[in-house]
């Protein structure tokens, strides 16, 4: 039984529709992440699951049962707000018990469990301080605290590393894993950072518009992405779009002209029609250097960046385009030189006019 | 349920007494008997027929017009010099603040009447200085309304204050920014601290046209409660009260109160349409 | 603490004396009146130099008890009258402002709108029909009139100034604490009340000095001397019908009753001016 | 019942703010059955009538609930509790206001209490006429007054000027004494206040050319022609710098201290006679009266009551509310303690007890009223409503006038157009 179901869930605010009928399964113990660029309703989502936000249609559902009218507290969950939300005026202490006192859970096991939480969390020392002594790590460790003492159903998460410098978002991204395996509770988390959603997610739903683009485990995304948005959205440094069009196709086989004028044979798992323009999708790693006479691409480098462990090679081919490349290691060019590229091992997306992949990897 | 005790109040206190007054506005009403229906013969009146009404309402303006905006600047030049001196602040700030609080008290108009009397501390200082003798300033038609805009001014602390709070939120680097650019201090004035300032300037302008419509306690008590001389501080709160409660014409004095409303929300209504061209907030919308 | 980079010396002296000037001009008028409260009533207004030659305490004890009943009552009244005034102002306003800023409800931005409707209105205009009001409900010659409004959020400026700070206030602290279970009531009591004492602070000295001054209110609500309170007791030093006026133990006893308001600035001038700026300033 | 609180039960009022109880304990201060009296005043006639109800209420061993307040104060404050229909049982009036009161039904009719409760037997009839509207007595009058001339003794005796009888006196020979010693007299010191504005000069005046401010069907009583007179008097006096400039004249907004004879900017001052006690008080040379010189063959003057004691038409007990009217006005200890501060008592036993123990000044005010009694003509007609605003519209009038703003004839002829219409507006 899924632990959280939407049917068909719908949010207008006046006459806008913000949210446009999604349907979801999430199981129990799932570490969730819904991603998508801002705007794109996610967190309106969230706050519909919290019951924050009032649902205009369909059915959110929690253990089987239509929650759409229950209020915010009855609905046993928690969350960690993007802002912490801490209470300014009470202690750590109080912060955490405060939801525990409201529910008129008796004193003692209310220590019990602030005492426990400030022991997961390790934040025992800070316990009678008050949130404006704290650094953001220390308040977003609160903020989790907050939500774990109530042992809710379902963790809700709405961006909460967003305030966090880089180093302590991912310390903090390996802290809600290990939190996460601990308690084996089930987790929602939003944020439009595709590398928290990649690194934390059991499943991801990546959102666009107020609408699922696709859902599914990091890597299914990653390599196999229904439409350009999520191939875009994903992976770091983005995945290179190039434009070409359909030239011949026969059955499932077909040729494809690049904007550059080279030629490309390939099968498609839905066939476009002749002429149709379409997309090539290649991300950065599977761009790879090779002798002139295997080229499908050649490009003319303009800024190449050293990591150290690889090497980003941004390159602008004879159409005007650019493109990223990603080498392994140290690689040894330097800008105005002419890298000659083909797709690795036939790693390469086709996306039809209508922007939905016609060819996968 | 939280709105209630608003709610009693409002409609109870407030707008009940204020529908009263209009109603009251349309009849004739002398306080000792009963109001009597006379349609719309006091405005007919106050339209047509009263002279005073418009000396009034000039008497008003020009209180409004030169108060309000001298008072603004001073408030904010002097927000500014406290904004960069280092020492002393919060003596300067208490001492330019405390006239306003203290502002309506009997004790001051008495005070003002002096000051700006023939032998008052402004001419002693004029003829120390130039050897000019003033004429009694608060007793010239020419110079009395002038003393009561001198009297508002010295009340700059409140909107100074405000000024200050919003000098403070101005951030730092914008000038240090513009400095680099090469900007001087009036442009920097002009191009950072103005813009970024208006939502406070348009919240001082609002609040003190406001109270400056309602003028009443000061011109009361320094124009000894009757305008003068030859009605030049005759404020229209001033008129209104004297109708009402000296000349027993309360139906014609909810009129004139009705007028001032009305002028009042005109003013306030320009305030904010034009607000959308100049003021500019850095979080639009909620 | 200087925001700003070093000035010259130069310029440090002339801002400073430029605000020293200032702050005399300011001032003087004040001192004059305290140092007029020890002088004799024939040398007040021959003599403008603000210094006294002698400090006589004479119209101190002449003016406290000039009145038939002595300035100790009229202090008590005025008191009395300004806490539960605050107490009501801040209980009332306070309630009416997190409805506005907080809730939903139907026309809330029409309410609103009347709400600093009601800052525009002359307040003479609903003098004399809520004078026949209380009249009617038998409170006139009591406090009720004066206090009693205030239980009412009658005044708009406060309800402003709150709203203004309560939307300073993140939602998602109210969210937190719908989170935790809290309803309306208690998200009211236990986090905004809480969060909100600087504006709380700024409104209740306020609510004070403006009740504590009020002239207008127990002038006409007020008829026993023994209800008196220090404003109304004031004005009957003054006398505009071509009596004699009591110059000396005028100033005497507007002196002492600007101490009260002094003092209360004194000890909380920090929260004043913050709480000034409180409604103008979006957080 | 006086309440005053120890520093203790202060401290303890404080401390109960939160209980309702102390609200309502302190509130309800209103005593039942106490009679309400209210005045205008000033300390020293609120010492006196303090006093003067202590003395009551413990002769009588009933209760009086006092209230005073300033004069500006206490027209609105009186106005609102008649729109109330809450005005105090004894009221103290102004002869212009005891009309408006008693024709709009405020106040009751004193007849009925006249021989029981109020005691008028010894009081002068003259005097008893003047609260009479429409042919009932509505108000008591609590001493007789009337307008003079006070100069400043000091300088005149200093230049060796004698002044002629003023019971026969005219401005012509007021103003030849002036010009005589205009250049003699200090710096910054003028000849006399400039009275334009005031409305019982320019009465003065009028009655002298035998008219009066108003008939009595509440007409307009004068011509245009003598208020210009009026003004052309007041300019050349002006002009001549026998008065002070304009705007020195200005900054008297009615207060005594602000007149020129307290501000030592002038010798002669226009001032009610009971006033002189007080007049005395701000200046520091020796002051004394003479009648007010008549420009024209008629006496100018009369003799009016300073002010009333009128009884509210919703007095609760309205017997108690006369006999304390009547304590006022005919009780020997009480007099002994109000003395002629409010005018010089109607009553003749009264005023033969309290003259031995008068001040010298409070002597010079009765030896002025002997002599003002031989040579006045009758009460005017009583003022129609609306006087008042025209009485206030003077002001403006005449200072447009001294301030040169508006042409002489031309303000004089709109400040009459105006009357009309105030009184066609009533």
């Amino acid at each position: 039984m899924a632990d959280l179901e939407l049917r068909q869930v719908v949010k207008d605010f006046g006459n806008l529709r913000v949210i446009h009928g999604i349907d979801l399964k999430i199981d129990h113990g799932e570490f969730i992440v819904f991603v998508g660029p801002s705007g794109c309703g996610k967190s309106t989502l969230l706050r519909m699951i919290a019951g924050l936000e009032e649902i205009s249609g369909g059915d959110v559902m929690i253990d089987g049962q239509v929650v759409n009218d229950m209020p915010a507290a009855r609905r046993e969950l928690a969350m960690v707000f993007q802002s912490y939300a801490l209470y300014p005026h009470m202690s750590v202490r109080k912060n955490l018990a405060f939801g525990l006192e409201t529910m008129k859970v008796p004193k003692p096991e209310i220590e019990r469990q602030v005492k426990q939480a400030a022991d997961i969390l390790q934040i025992n020392e800070l316990l009678d301080r008050k949130p404006g002594q704290l650094s953001g790590g220390q308040r977003q460790r609160v903020a989790i605290g907050r939500a774990i003492v109530r042992e809710p159903r379902i963790f809700l998460f709405d961006e909460p590393l967003s305030n966090l410098d880089a180093e302590l978002r991912m310390q903090m991204r390996v802290e809600i894993n290990r939190l996460h395996r601990r308690l084996g509770s089930t987790m929602v988390f939003v944020t439009h950072d595709q590398v928290e959603a990649m690194t934390l997610a059991d499943r991801i739903v990546v959102l666009r518009a107020g609408r699922v683009e696709q859902v599914g485990s990091p890597l299914e995304l990653y390599n196999k992405p229904d439409n350009i948005f999520v191939a875009g959205f994903l992976g770091s440094p983005r995945m290179n779009f190039l434009p070409g069009t359909v030239d011949r196709v026969e059955g499932h086989r077909g040729e494809i002209l690049l904007a550059g004028g080279q030629r490309l044979t390939t099968e498609f798992s839905a066939p476009p029609k002749a002429g149709e323009a379409v997309t090539i999708g290649v991300r950065p790693e599977d761009l790879v250097p090779v002798p002139e006479t295997d080229a499908v691409l050649i490009g003319e480098v303009t800024i190449a960046e050293q990591l150290g462990g690889e090497t980003y090679v941004y390159v602008t081919l004879p159409d005007g385009q650019s493109a990223t490349v990603e080498i392994k290691g140290q690689a040894r060019v330097r800008p105005g030189d002419r890298l000659h590229l083909a797709f690795e091992d036939g790693k390469f997306h086709i996306f039809g006019s209508d922007e939905k992949v016609i060819r996968r990897t | 349920m939280f709105l209630l005790p608003w709610l009693i109040g409002f409609f109870g206190l407030t707008l009940g007494p204020t529908l009263a007054s209009l109603y009251l506005s349309f009849t004739d009403y002398d306080l000792l008997t009963s109001p009597r229906w006379s349609g719309l013969e006091n405005y007919e009146y106050a339209f047509f027929h009263d002279r005073r009404l418009g000396n009034a309402l000039s008497v008003t303006f020009t209180y409004v017009l030169w108060s309000v905006p001298l008072k603004l600047t001073v408030a904010l030049l002097l927000a500014m010099v406290l904004d960069r001196s280092v020492r002393g602040v919060a003596f300067y700030r208490a001492t330019f603040y405390l006239p306003s609080l203290l502002g309506a008290s009997v004790a001051i108009a008495v005070l003002w009447r002096q000051i700006f009397g023939a032998q008052g501390l402004v001419n002693q200082m004029l003829f120390l200085l130039t050897g000019m003798k003033g004429p009694a300033w608060v007793a010239h038609p020419d110079y009395a309304l002038t003393t009561l805009i001198v009297l508002a001014i010295w009340q700059f602390g409140s909107p100074m204050i405000i000024f200050l709070a919003g000098l403070r939120q101005v951030p730092q680097d914008l000038y240090e920014a513009a400095s680099m650019d090469g900007a001087s201090g009036w442009r920097q004035f002009r191009k950072i601290t103005l813009p970024l300032l208006a939502p406070v300037i348009f919240f001082n302008l609002v609040f003190q046209t406001i109270e400056a419509f309602k003028a009443f306690t000061q011109a009361y008590i320094v124009s000894g409660g009757q305008g003068g001389p030859v009605d030049s501080t005759l404020f229209y709160s001033l008129y209104l009260y004297e109708e009402a409660f000296a000349n027993f014409r309360m139906g014609y004095a909810s009129a004139l109160a009705w007028l001032l409303l009305v002028i009042i929300a005109i003013f306030t209504a320009i305030a904010f349409a034009t607000s959308k061209y100049w003021v500019y907030y850095e979080d639009e919308g909620r | 603490m200087s925001r700003h980079k070093p000035t010259g010396m130069r310029t440090q002296v002339a801002r400073h004396s430029i605000l020293f000037i200032a702050a005399m001009c300011m001032i003087y008028p004040l001192l004059w009146m305290i140092m007029s409260s020890f002088k004799d009533d024939a040398v007040i207004f021959s003599d403008p130099t603000a210094l006294p030659r002698t400090f006589d305490l004479s119209n101190y004890r002449e003016g406290w008890t000039a009145l038939r009943v002595s300035f100790t009552t009229f202090y008590a009244n005025s008191f009395l009258i300004s806490i539960f005034a605050v107490i009501g102002n801040l209980m009332a306003c306070s309630l009416t402002a997190f409805a506005f800023a907080r809730l939903e409800f139907r026309g809330r931005k029409i309410f609103f709108a009347l709400m600093m409707a009601t800052l525009m209105l002359p307040y003479h205009v609903t003098l004399v029909p809520q004078y026949v009001l209380f009249q009617k409900f038998g409170w006139v010659n009591t406090f009720y009139p004066l206090i009693v409004p205030k239980y009412l959020a009658v005044d708009a400026f406060f309800i402003f100034l709150m709203v203004q700070f309560f939307r300073g206030i993140p939602r998602e602290i109210d969210e937190a604490a719908i989170m935790d279970g809290c309803g309306p009531w208690r998200i009211y009591w236990k986090i905004m009340l809480p969060l909100s004492t600087p504006v709380l602070a700024t409104a209740a000295i306020f609510s004070f000095i403006w009740t504590y001054d009020d002239f207008l209110g127990p002038l006409i609500y007020l008829n026993d001397i023994n209800l008196y309170t220090v404003p109304l007791a004031l004005r009957a030093f003054v006398d505009g019908g071509g009596g004699q006026s009591l110059y000396g133990p005028l100033f005497a006893m507007s002196t002492l009753s600007l101490v009260p308001v002094f003092i209360v600035f004194l000890a909380f001038q920090k929260l004043i001016i913050r709480g000034v700026a409180l409604g103008a300033l979006k957080r | 019942m006086t309440t005053t609180y120890s520093r203790r039960q202060f401290g303890g009022i404080l401390g109960a703010a939160l209980s309702a109880t102390a609200l309502s304990g302190t509130a309800a201060f209103a005593q039942a059955g106490a009679v309400r009296l209210i005045w205008w005043g000033n300390p020293e006639r609120d010492k006196r009538t303090n006093a003067v109800v202590d003395l009551y209420q413990t002769k009588t061993g009933s209760t009086v609930s006092p209230e005073t307040y300033a004069w500006g104060d206490y027209w609105q404050k009186l106005a609102t509790q008649a729109a109330g229909k809450s005005l105090p049982d004894v009221i103290q009036m102004d002869y212009r206001y005891i009309f408006e009161y008693a024709r709009r039904n405020q106040l009751a009719a004193l007849d009925e209490f006249i021989g029981s409760e109020l005691e008028l037997a010894d009081y002068d009839a003259n005097q008893l006429a003047s609260g009479v509207v429409d042919g009932k007595t509505y108000g008591i009058s609590m001493g007789a007054n009337s307008m003079s001339h006070v100069y400043n003794k000091t300088v005149l005796d200093g230049l060796g000027v004698t002044l002629p009888d003023s019971t026969s006196w005219t401005t012509d020979d007021w103003v030849a004494i002036g010009k005589d010693i205009k250049d003699k007299l200090p710096d910054g010191m003028y000849f006399s206040e400039n009275m334009g504005i005031l409305e019982p000069r320019l009465q003065t005046w009028v009655r002298s050319a035998g008219k009066d401010l108003y008939t009595p069907e509440g007409k307009i009583g004068y011509d245009l022609e003598d208020l210009v007179a009026y003004f052309e008097f007041w300019k050349m006096m002006q002009d001549e710098g026998l008065t002070p400039p304009a705007d020195v004249q200005a900054q008297d907004s009615g207060k005594m201290e602000e007149s020129m004879m307290a501000t030592k900017q002038g010798v002669f001052n226009f001032l009610h006679s009971n006033q002189l006690v007080a007049m005395q008080n701000l200046v520091e040379d020796e002051i004394d009266m003479v009648m007010i010189p008549n420009s024209g063959p008629n006496a100018g003057q009369y003799m009016k009551p300073s002010m009333f004691l009128s009884m509210s038409e919703t007095a609760a007990d309205k017997a108690a509310a006369a006999q304390l009217m009547n304590f006022f006005i005919t009780d020997p200890d009480a007099n002994d303690i109000l003395l002629i501060e409010r005018g010089v008592t109607g009553d003749a036993s009264i005023r033969e007890r309290i003259t031995p123990g008068l001040t010298e000044t409070e002597q010079k005010i009765i030896n002025y009223l002997d002599i003002v009694g031989t040579h006045v003509s009758p009460l005017p007609p009583p003022p129609p409503a609306n006087a008042g605003e025209i009485d206030r519209a003077l002001r403006p009038a005449w200072e447009s006038v001294a301030f040169g703003q508006v042409d002489l004839e031309a303000a004089a002829k709109d400040f009459y157009e105006n009357s009309i219409r105030s009184l066609e507006r009533a």
